[in-house]
């Protein structure tokens, strides 16, 4: 039962499809896959955690890869649910299923095998491997727009992950200049700390957070991420918004783990800048868009932001941080999984058009209501608890004028968020439909998403607190 | 010295003929700057850096991307950054900040220095092309440009530390990216604007 | 104890109807005339105790109610007051919050009586006395508040029976009495504010709420403001009797003398005095406030010096 | 006795899950009032030794991080919100059931509804008695989206979902700066619990004034203080009845709670606080008075009367702060018990003004004065109401309001301050607060007088049947309440003592009953004469003759003649100018024989509203504006990245960075 499983299985089964086996229930083998692979996942953090070392030590299953593997496998065995059933209900979507089902199952295989990277460059590669395998997943069919949108989170990409390419070399540098022999094993990377920091070691942690925020959709180059999320299909924009996020913060964290005892000073003060902006930016777009899609995608750049501010402060924030990336992991999966929904029945995304979703698509109506609310931070949801612990940290630490922009964004974004959806769902509906009621199974994945939200918000298990708890501390790098 | 005029000089070209001639200089005289760097044949590790280096960026790409234009009887007239007086002082500009930058990083001075030197000039160029170009082509060179840039960097320092599985993996994906792009490429529709976007009628997952 | 109980009760029974007729009296000699004679208002009372009440369709038990009620307040306020200069009927600390709030539950139920009958007079009697009465009321509590700090007393009776050689300076007690004439003027509708005498319902305030009732109800109301008139004269009486507080027939008599006098010199004040206009009405009140504010301002000056 | 109390939670939130599984509305009505009913019984018998004065209610619950332990203790004030807050929303509750009921002939589905006010239950079980402020924090949320989801009932109207968005922003940036003051005593002591709060808070340091700032500011902005009561008229005018008296009656009273709690937290306070509560009180009571003069909207008025009365037991709680920072305890315990009646009697003749309110909305579906008139004759009982509540509201002595005010004013006029210009200032403040008692003794006269008395104003205006009895039951227990408070004073104080022994300083209170005896005996006179002397009248009057209105000779009166709301306050406004802008819109006929038909309009708006929304539409047109600017192309971002390089690269040129 060791983690190498949870790679190859998805890896076989989408050889399977690739070899043309269950080209006509490619589906079916998606869910199927997903599922074992879940099972799995759960299975392999709930036993006794084994530090195997496989690959000649190319994989090391820690706090955070164990946290990470129940998060994000469970939301793609949701995705998969949630495709299988469109598949189902409109044949039209037939005909590119098997390309989609075997670059999704590599995009799994990855993932997973990122989550239990110990290698800093494999890391690397694994994560530009998911970005590759994604990249075509965009692509609508007779879609010019989506072709474009996938040339654009392409080129993102490759810079992105080009400069945290150019950053590892350079801290590789950084270690021959001050005498060590440079490895990237995050293992003994992490016995090695604190790592002496010279001119070599500080830029490239710079071009690392630079492109890895690049990746998240953080300030400088984020402008990919909306216009990527808007064309591309929601279930693809959800794997997107839930699962390669969450890779890319992997690899934010593992480097946050070795470097931050090093240089924290420059670790807290690019991410809160970083941060920071990302949050305006986000903030301003949010108040001026008009689309359902885009509204989703400037709300995860602001969540990145709050991540970023997050992970900045460092300290009490982190627990609280670890709380706002799970929720906001199962947030995103269902408001675009709703988006999808919502804009099939309606064929467009302009928000001021769709209304009277409480009347016409009940189930979409409240799911899209509950995830705003759980988007902007209302109490019974886990993202209420962790803005809170951050925002408690960031005034521990005694920056306040970030504490005050803190407040006030998130307050404006609130009031446009607000402004925009709450019309959407309550506004009197313009013209008849009839649409067949939506049946129960249809939205069981996103109830599981979402009964999950409120045990995050209210009652943490132990077992899950425990496991937070040590992510947290490894954060701190102790 | 050689190398930074090859990095320079595509910069001033104005073809887009010419800029891929300029793309498969660089991969080239990187292959040439890396085998003089290390020459020990016997270990694999340098022969795939070598093969990437020559066959993938050296050739392969330009050679791809040249068929893909010519099929599209393309203008020739394509700027790699645009030919102003300010674009032209803000690329000196950049390569001074590259040289001071490499001052530092590098203490002693020497060949290392150089290459540093030279290495950080590529990507700073690179990024420099990349922010003025707007078609989908130009930006395609301007992300080779920073891939030979970067491949130039790790050529810096006496490093051979690097594991064999994650020097295939890095060969795997550049080839993979550079398919991409290209099938992408391909996708695109002529020149002009896109067709107004049909609404959403398509089904999509 | 029980004889100051009994002549208070008497006093508040017959005073107001003697005042009423004193003002009266006044008014006509100032005019030539002889005037009707001293307990007018005791006839009329009675003319009025036997009619037959006439209500409109459109009132509700409301109206008929009203009038008692208003007749009821005047005379609990009776109660509180130093009517014969020493005792009252019953005291106790602050009562003349309670004294402010019954006479203006009194002019409520008028108002709503007003308001029921449903035509436009009552209405803008209605909302005018409203408006005076709504600026008039700290002018009260001023003064009550300027006088309760200086003498330390809480009642209404121990207020009034502020004496001049208890030190406080004269200021303080002129200012009192000169705002309490005018607050006077206001409830009761005397002359600067309100002319009772007049007939053209557009320029009344109070006889215009009170158009339309007939027989008792327009009995209980006239004797009710006669109340008002005694209660609101004995307060200013007892702070102009030097022998206000002391015991025996002396300072009651000194006092029913003194109201006497006030309405002689209301009466006065209405014969030679036209009618304020509406708008001017409010900056009247205003000297009240005036008046009132000076007096606490002038409170300190004597306080800050000795305690 | 502790777990008596805390099994109300799942009580209620089973009550809740029932209401939404329920088929039918009857049943789910019935289960929210089962659930409602069996809560308030559990707290109140578990809640009883508290309320006679005994030891407060501990108990201490493990949680799994990151709240570590949650502890609950219920000492006196709890139990007193939560002796009258809760059955409160249980005649609410009943109430809802008689008012949706058009709502529910029309299938409209009522279990959220009613799940909804099972969650303000247990939003005030968890505010009251929760000691760790993570929970605290979500017990106020809990209250706020669950009143804000019940004041969209009726989503339709655009205006009402603008009305309940408006409430959610207010009471969102309230919580943000209740959260920077909980943070601040957090980092500052490192837990969350309101007891090492207390002590950090009992010590005088400078970050004491700041936060009780910041407190301050929140719960008034949660209390619908003057500045910040914006959200309340448009939340009252657009919410069903019941929900709006429940949120002006008891919801926004936790505001004044926490408040309160803090207060006890803080131990001696600094004079300027009490100069400033008490300054922000009569601010308060002053401009919610005056708006009330203007409105035309019932329940709109009833809002701005809320602001007044929080107004006017902030002031109580001012003069509370100076006696405590004085060291005067009979000033400090008047001014206590002052504040704590007004709260209480605020709730009952609150609740039951918007009861009537209600019912006449249900009759006549029109709430605008100037179209109502001469409801008395076909809706007696919601009219009598309506009075009682009215003249409680305007302090009217034989009824509870004047019991509360009597105990302000005796502490404002008391004249115990040490120096003489503080006295001064306390009955000048005293002074305004009479011109307050007189203005809304108008305005109620206002209210009732135009919406109840006289002939109906609108022909068009069809008045159905009374409230039925699920309706007139709550307010007849109101009325009573308040009847009862204002008759038998000792009853109220009796239900104050224990709280207000822990704001005593361990004095007796003595005095505060000598204030309140007299009172025992001369409210029920005054009350006794006053019904001998209605029932004369009614005895007097009963074979009286009948005709038409005096009209002065004018024969062909019509009710349009009669005075309505603007015209009754118009002299009033013109006098207050300053303080009531108001907006004209005319266009007046320009020849002999006007073509078009001309109009003429006068509204008064809320300034301080006009002026937030005039600066909310600037920003966000600066923002619009703004956002244009940023460009979406990825050129743009590349140079935004090579930027990023460059600096990036003089940080470390320079050896910047630790």
């Amino acid at each position: 039962m060791s983690p190498s499983d949870l790679i190859l299985v998805p890896l076989l089964a989408s050889l399977a499809v690739l070899l043309g086996a269950g080209r006509e229930r490619a589906a079916v083998v998606l869910v199927g896959a997903s599922f074992i692979t879940t099972t799995l996942a759960i299975v392999e953090v709930s036993g006794v955690p084994p530090q195997t070392a496989v690959f000649a030590g190319l994989v090391r299953v820690d706090a955070t890869s164990r946290l990470f593997l129940v998060v994000v496998n469970p939301i793609f065995f949701g995705i998969s649910t949630y495709i299988w059933h469109r598949v189902r209900t409109t044949p039209a979507l037939r005909e590119g299923i098997s390309r989609l089902v075997w670059l999704a199952l590599v995009f799994l295989a990855s993932t997973n095998a990122l989550l239990v990277a110990n290698h800093l460059l494999a890391l690397w590669v694994l994560l530009e491997l998911t970005a590759l395998t994604v990249t075509p997943l965009i692509v609508r069919p007779r879609s010019e727009a989506s072709r474009r949108a996938a040339f654009r989170y392409l080129l993102f990409s490759t810079v992105g992950l080009g400069l945290v390419a150019l950053g590892f070399a350079c801290l590789g540098r950084g270690m021959e200049g001050a005498g060590l022999t440079p490895t990237f094993m995050v293992d003994r990377l992490l016995e090695l700390r604190p790592l002496p920091i010279n001119a070599w070691g500080k830029l490239g942690l710079a071009l690392v957070l630079l492109g890895l925020g690049t990746k998240l959709g953080l300030a400088p180059m984020y402008s990919w991420l909306p216009e990527t999320y808007d064309e591309a299909p929601p279930a693809v924009a959800a794997l997107l918004g839930a699962v390669q996020f969450n890779a890319a913060l992997v690899v934010l964290f593992r480097v946050v783990q070795i470097y931050r005892v090093s240089s924290p000073g420059l670790v807290t003060g690019q991410l809160l800048a970083m941060g920071l902006v990302s949050m305006v930016v986000s903030t301003v777009s949010i108040i001026a868009t008009r689309n359902i899609k885009r509204l989703i995608a400037y709300a995860s750049i602001n969540h990145a932001g709050v991540i970023a501010i997050g992970l900045g402060v460092g300290g009490s924030a982190t627990y609280g941080l670890l709380l706002y990336v799970l929720s906001n992991a199962f947030i995103k999966a269902i408001l675009f999984l709703t988006a999808g929904k919502i804009m099939a029945h309606y064929k467009t995304n302009d928000t001021r058009v769709i209304s009277g979703l409480i009347k016409e698509l009940p189930y979409s109506g409240v799911f899209l209501m509950v995830g705003t609310i759980a988007l902007l931070g209302f109490p019974p949801f886990g993202s209420f608890l962790g803005e809170l612990l951050i925002l408690s940290a960031l005034v521990g630490s005694g920056r306040m004028l970030t504490f005050a922009a803190f407040c006030t964004l998130i307050t404006m974004t609130f009031v446009a968020t607000g402004r925009t959806v709450f019309p959407m769902i309550w506004g009197p509906s313009k013209e008849k439909h009839d649409w067949p009621r939506q049946t129960l199974p249809s939205a069981l994945p996103k109830l599981t998403f979402l009964v999950v939200l409120v045990v995050l918000g209210i009652y943490i298990p132990p077992a899950l607190n425990v496991l937070l708890q040590q992510v947290a501390q490894s954060l701190e790098g102790r | 010295m050689g190398l930074l005029g090859v990095m320079v000089v595509p910069l001033f070209v104005a073809t887009w003929r010419g800029s891929l001639f300029g793309l498969s200089c660089q991969g080239l005289l990187i292959a040439w700057a890396a085998y003089r760097l290390n020459p020990d044949v016997h270990v694999i590790g340098t022969w795939l850096n070598l093969a990437d280096l020559v066959l993938v960026r050296g050739i392969g790409a330009p050679l791809l991307l040249y068929r893909l234009m010519r099929s599209r009887n393309h203008t020739a007239r394509h700027d790699i950054i645009p030919p102003n007086l300010l674009s032209w002082t803000v690329a000196l500009g950049l390569v001074l900040a590259a040289f001071n930058l490499s001052s530092v990083l590098v203490p002693i001075d020497g060949d290392q220095r150089a290459l540093t030197s030279v290495a950080a000039a590529a990507v700073l160029l690179a990024f420099l092309v990349l922010a003025s170009q707007s078609t989908p082509f130009g930006q395609v060179v301007g992300a080779l440009r920073l891939e030979n840039g970067i491949a130039l960097f790790e050529l810096g320092g006496e490093h051979d530390h690097q594991s064999l599985v994650t020097q295939v993996g890095q060969l795997v994906i550049v080839v993979a990216t550079i398919g991409l792009y290209l099938w992408l490429l391909e996708g695109f529709s002529e020149r002009g604007n896109f067709p107004p976007e049909p609404t959403q009628d398509e089904p999509t997952l | 104890m029980t004889f100051a109980w009994f002549a208070n009760f008497a006093a508040l029974l017959v005073m107001p109807i003697v005042l009423m007729g004193v003002i009266g009296r006044v008014k006509s000699l100032w005019s030539g005339r002889k005037g009707p004679p001293i307990l007018q208002l005791a006839f009329d009372l009675q003319r009025l105790a036997r009619k037959r009440p006439t209500y409109s369709t459109t009132t509700t038990l409301l109206f008929r109610v009203a009038p008692h009620l208003f007749l009821v307040t005047a005379l609990c306020s009776g109660a509180i007051a130093p009517l014969l200069g020493s005792r009252p009927i019953a005291s106790f600390p602050f009562d003349f919050v309670w004294f402010a709030y019954v006479w203006a539950f009194g002019r409520v139920a008028v108002m709503l009586a007003a308001l029921d009958v449903g035509s436009s007079f009552e209405g803008m009697g209605a909302a005018r006395e409203a408006v005076f009465s709504s600026i008039l009321e700290p002018a009260l509590f001023l003064v009550m508040g300027a006088l309760s700090f200086l003498g330390g007393h809480r009642t209404l009776h121990e207020i009034s029976t502020l004496h001049l050689q208890a030190g406080a300076p004269p200021a303080v007690w002129v200012l009192a009495v000169a705002s309490l004439l005018i607050v006077l003027q206001v409830e009761t509708s005397r002359m600067p504010v309100d002319d009772p005498s007049t007939h053209l319902e557009l320029t009344m305030v109070h006889e215009v709420m009170v158009l339309d009732h007939s027989g008792p109800d327009l009995a209980a109301i006239q004797f009710g403001s006669a109340t008002k008139f005694f209660v609101g004269s004995s307060i200013i009486a007892t702070l102009l009797n030097p022998w206000a507080g002391s015991p025996g027939w002396l300072s009651g008599a000194v006092n029913l003398i003194l109201c006497v006098v006030i309405a002689a010199l209301l009466g006065t004040v209405e014969s030679l005095v036209a009618r304020l206009k509406l708008r001017a009405v409010p900056q009247y009140i205003a000297v009240a406030l005036a008046c009132g504010g000076v007096a606490l301002l002038a409170t300190i000056w004597r306080t800050g010096a000795s305690r | 006795m502790t777990v008596v109390f805390l099994l109300s939670v799942p009580v209620l939130l089973l009550g809740a899950a029932l209401t939404l599984a329920l088929r039918s509305n009857l049943a789910r009505a019935m289960a929210a009032l089962a659930s409602q009913a069996t809560a308030t019984t559990l707290v109140l018998v578990s809640l009883l030794p508290t309320l006679r004065g005994d030891a407060a209610l501990e108990v201490v619950w493990p949680w799994p991080s990151p709240i570590h332990s949650i502890a609950f203790r219920v000492d006196a004030l709890g139990a007193f919100f939560l002796a009258w807050s809760l059955p409160m929303t249980f005649l609410g509750t009943l109430y809802a059931v008689g008012y949706l009921r058009p709502y529910f002939h029309r299938g409209r589905n009522g279990g959220s509804h009613f799940a909804l006010l099972n969650l303000v239950c247990l939003s005030f079980v968890l505010i009251y008695s929760v000691q760790n402020s993570l929970v605290f924090l979500l017990g106020w949320e809990i209250a706020a989206v669950a009143a804000w989801l019940l004041v969209i009932w009726d989503y339709g109207n655009q205006k009402i979902r603008f009305a309940g968005f408006n409430y959610l922003v207010s009471t969102h940036i309230g919580l943000f700066v209740l959260v920077a003051a909980f943070m601040l005593l957090h980092s500052e002591t490192h837990s969350m619990d309101f007891a090492s709060f207390g002590q950090f808070l009992s010590r005088p340091s400078p970050l004491r004034g700041t936060i009780f700032l910041l407190l301050g500011v929140s719960f008034a902005l949660k209390s619908a203080f003057f500045p910040f009561h914006t959200w309340l008229p448009r939340a009252h005018s657009a919410a069903p009845a019941h929900v709006s008296a429940l949120m002006s009656g008891v919801i926004h009273k936790a505001g004044l709670f926490a408040f309160l709690r803090f207060t006890l937290l803080m131990g001696k306070p600094e004079e300027w606080m009490g100069w400033s509560v008490l300054s922000f009180g009569l601010l308060s009571a002053f401009f919610g008075i005056l708006y009330t003069t203007t409105q035309r909207d019932l329940k709109r008025l009833l809002g701005y009367s809320s602001t007044e009365n929080v107004g006017i037991a902030a002031i109580g709680f001012g003069v509370g702060y100076l006696g405590w920072a004085w060291g005067v305890p009979s000033l400090a315990i008047c001014g206590f018990a002052g504040g704590l009646l007004h709260l209480l009697n605020h709730a009952f003749f609150k609740c039951l003004l918007f009861y009537a309110a209600g019912s006449v909305y249900r009759a006549t579906h029109i709430i605008d004065i100037e179209r109502l008139g001469g409801l008395a004759k076909r809706m007696p009982l919601s009219a009598t109401l309506f009075l009682i509540g009215a003249l409680a509201i305007a302090a009217l002595p034989p009824l509870n309001g004047f019991v509360s005010e009597f105990l302000v004013y005796s502490a404002l006029l008391s004249g115990s301050a040490p120096t003489g210009q503080a006295n001064i200032l306390l009955i000048a403040f005293a002074a305004v607060l009479a011109f307050v008692g007189a203005v809304s003794a108008l305005s109620m006269t206002r209210a009732f007088g135009l919406t109840f008395l006289g002939s109906p104003r609108d022909a068009k205006v069809d008045v159905s049947e009374e409230a039925p009895a699920s309706m007139w039951a709550p307010m007849v227990l109101h009325a009573l309440g308040a009847v009862a408070l204002g008759l038998v004073p000792q009853l109220a104080l009796g239900a104050i003592s224990p709280t207000l022994k822990l704001f005593s300083l361990g004095h007796d209170l003595s005095g505060v009953q000598a204030a309140v005896a007299p009172l025992a005996l001369a409210n029920p006179l005054l009350a006794g004469a006053l019904a001998s002397s209605a029932g004369l009248a009614w005895y007097l009057g009963r074979r009286a003759k009948r005709s038409a209105t005096w009209g002065c000779g004018y024969t062909a009166t019509s009710p349009r003649m009669q005075y309505t709301g603007s015209s009754f306050s118009e002299q009033f406004v013109r006098l207050f100018e300053a303080f009531l802008p108001s907006v004209r819109r005319e266009r007046l006929p320009d020849e002999a024989f006007p073509r078009h038909a001309s109009h003429l309009g006068t509204h008064h708006f809320d300034a301080v509203e006009r002026r937030m929304f005039e600066m909310l539409g600037q920003a966000e047109d600066l923002i619009a504006h703004a956002s244009e600017r940023i460009p979406e192309q990825s050129r743009f971002a590349f140079a935004a990245g090579l930027l990023a390089l460059v600096i990036i690269g003089a940080l470390v040129l320079g050896g910047a960075g630790p």
